[in-house]
């Protein structure tokens, strides 16, 4: 869902960051079990979701939820939500079994081996998707100012509010991906064109933006349209003591 | 994971997870040993190591770094490895004039295959906020303090690639390996909060 | 503070509006005697606020504390916090008082009378506070077009987000207040004008806006610029099927 | 107080509520019949009812009306009121075209003076975030459906203003007396969230 509590950046009230030392990779095992069961099933091909169908399903837990609910308990709750969806198991059957556990904790789960799937299921963790092939030119090329459109329709989107209605420079033009919108259909083509836009940090913050800064996002095509470059959107304008050029990156 | 100890009584979540893996296990969607199996990937293998051994190889392979730059997915494929979540790499580096940042505004994207799990703060939602519209603050409460004229650059990974920072080479490292470079590359360099300390007793 | 989550306007996830009939004005009946003892110490002159301090208070309680706290406990938080501040009583009196009641609920409360008090509290209740002397002219008037400033400074202030660079029309030239903002230092004079600014649904919320939709703020002129109108934020245009005259609100 | 009704064990809030007042008073801030005076004003005199009468008065008196539009405090003031918070008032009036809402996204203003304290529903989130982006799928949750044509106006109590709707006289009320014209006018009607209906019986 688009405007929801998870599209926070730039927001204030959040408190300090508190960095923490290399520790465990999972605080607490069943964070562990989580992630490996999710995986599991994803590779084994047996619950496909739709791209952005996941981060959706936790925008729309509530504004007050979301921000009660730690990281891997959204997750938690996401995964069973979306099993459930797609006909893996029922809700009465996840509720069932987790009031029989509560009922007796110290209860041995089922072991079960398959060592061929669990040396794909390992082996799979390094193939990442790849874009999908492209379909025609891209509209926008590298140099080119964008402006972000200011879409606010509710469903899942990608385009987060702080950049929306904001003129910058394409800084690189990516492959094609499935555009993971609610709202795809009305936003052109499918596949399409990701871009890197870069955006002056006073372009998006105003006269109060931290000094010399610029924020990347990367924007489906159907996200942009063609734009002018305004005085405050201007890469490298003179009240910058030392830009840098732009082309290392 | 049934005689796991327990100190504290058990939470609930914990107790829906594994009622979770218990019904994917009994259903036969899945088996315990491919959770087992990721698991110890992620605790053992998929970890900053693999980003650390491909800010080593960059460092002293000026000819990698080009190639890194260029193509991160191709590259880091040399040594074996893949960003693991997200189809694209990009590498970003910083210099004497530009300090690179990646933070996953709308949610927790992260080049997993390189740098393992984010850490907690990464997740954060102080971090997601604050990244993008004071990332000099948030740096300097990781003890990170950069002069006006150096540009901060944050990658908020909204889409499909992931990003991961090269960060500058510390002075006194002349003459150390590659396998000692590696040692000095922490996760947090490579998600652009610190920078890589000269080594102990080095000028 | 600003950028909090106070900032709702045009969020999504918060739920449907529950309406309520007509019931009693305090749900319980600390709320009303909470109110009652608001107003009875502020308007005897020994709690003096200065403008939007009230407001400050609660957007920097931290925004999950903000969503889970309902409005009367938010209110009974920041008086504690502000008649701490200003001295009426210290923190460790009003956790003493608490842990004695809670001890004994049954305990009765003293009661105390001065109906000279009460009949002034009562009248007083009628008496809203006049806008301050102007203090020069108002820089825009009626009819003119003007952009809501884009800032982002941390602290409170009452530029709501989703209008931050958005252009509009003043609607109404109202009387000169003080500027409720934290750094009301840099928006120039104090008080200041406040305009009625209305702006089209478009030119906020974009193409999918609702048809038909004017959304009109009340801004001190500090937060305002002059602006050229443009297509999308034009009144009236042709697309709206029968956009009503401006007169008469 | 002190030998009210406790049918449910106390709430921590309310606990901490009478800790203020017994503090407040024992320290001679304030008195507690100060208190019992703007709680029984707000219960038995300040409420819609005072609205309603501006509302009524102006549909029979168009000089009235007139004067309430164009300044909407010096025109309650006539009739003994006043909007009680904020400095301004300023009257919204409904027609066939146009139809005004108010609401206040950053907090709870509202006149008070008129609508006594607003319903919890003003001051939730889900209100005060939806009426400025969707305020006719709000009216369409209290029954209130606008065609097209017919202009919407969100007024956001971001200052010292405040505004009362005025809403439209409706159909079937040629022969009723002021005084049976205030029976008819809702709170919500001068919120904006309805319209005032017909009476009962009405053609």
């Amino acid at each position: 869902m688009s405007n929801t509590i998870h599209d926070m950046g730039g927001m204030h009230g959040f408190g300090p960051v508190e960095p923490e030392p290399p520790g465990p990779v999972f605080h607490e095992a069943w964070e562990g079990r989580l992630w490996g069961m999710r995986q599991a099933v994803i590779r084994s091909g047996k619950l496909k979701l739709r791209p952005g169908e996941n981060r959706g399903i936790i925008e729309t837990m509530g504004n007050a939820a979301y921000l009660q609910t730690p990281y891997f308990e959204r997750f938690l709750r996401s995964t069973i939500d979306r099993m459930v969806a797609h006909g893996l198991f029922t809700q009465a059957e996840i509720d069932a079994r987790t009031a029989a556990i509560q009922a007796d904790p110290a209860a041995p789960l089922p072991r079960t081996q398959d060592p061929e799937a669990a040396a794909a299921a390992r082996a799979s963790l390094a193939n990442a998707p790849w874009p999908k092939p492209a379909s025609g030119e891209p509209v926008f090329e590298a140099g080119q100012a964008v402006r972000a459109r200011n879409l606010n329709w509710e469903g899942h989107n990608r385009l987060p509010r702080y950049v929306r209605g904001r003129t910058g420079i394409v800084e690189r033009v990516n492959g094609w991906y499935v555009i993971e919108d609610d709202h795809a259909e009305r936003l052109g083509r499918n596949p399409q064109p990701v871009y890197t836009v870069g955006f002056d940090g006073r372009e998006i913050w105003g006269p109060d933006a931290e000094p010399n800064l610029r924020v990347y996002l990367e924007l489906w095509e159907g996200y942009l349209e063609p734009a002018e470059l305004g005085a405050e959107a201007a890469f490298g304008a003179e009240t910058e003591p030392a830009a840098a050029p732009e082309a290392n990156s | 994971m049934s005689n796991h100890h327990r100190p504290e009584p058990e939470s609930y979540a914990s107790m829906r997870a594994r009622a979770l893996e218990a019904l994917l296990v009994e259903k036969g969607i899945i088996t315990t040993d491919s959770i087992d199996a990721v698991v110890q990937a992620y605790e053992d293998d998929i970890g900053p190591r693999n980003g650390a051994r491909v800010v080593a190889r960059a460092w002293v392979d000026p000819q990698f770094k080009a190639r890194l730059l260029a193509d991160g997915r191709a590259a880091v494929a040399e040594l074996g490895l893949a960003s693991g979540q997200g189809a694209e790499l990009l590498v970003v580096e910083n210099t004497a004039d530009t300090h690179n940042l990646i933070v996953c505004t709308l949610c927790s994207c992260y080049p997993a295959g390189l740098l393992g799990l984010p850490p907690k703060w990464y997740k954060d939602f102080a971090y997601r906020s604050r990244a993008v519209i004071e990332p000099r603050s948030v740096l300097s409460e990781f003890g990170t303090e950069l002069p006006d004229q150096v540009q901060v650059r944050v990658w908020d990974s909204t889409a499909e690639l992931r990003y991961m920072v090269l960060p500058e080479r510390p002075a006194g490292t002349d003459g150390l390996s590659e396998d000692e470079l590696v040692e000095l590359v922490s996760r947090d360099s490579m998600i652009g909060v610190v920078k890589v300390p000269s080594p102990a007793g080095a000028a």
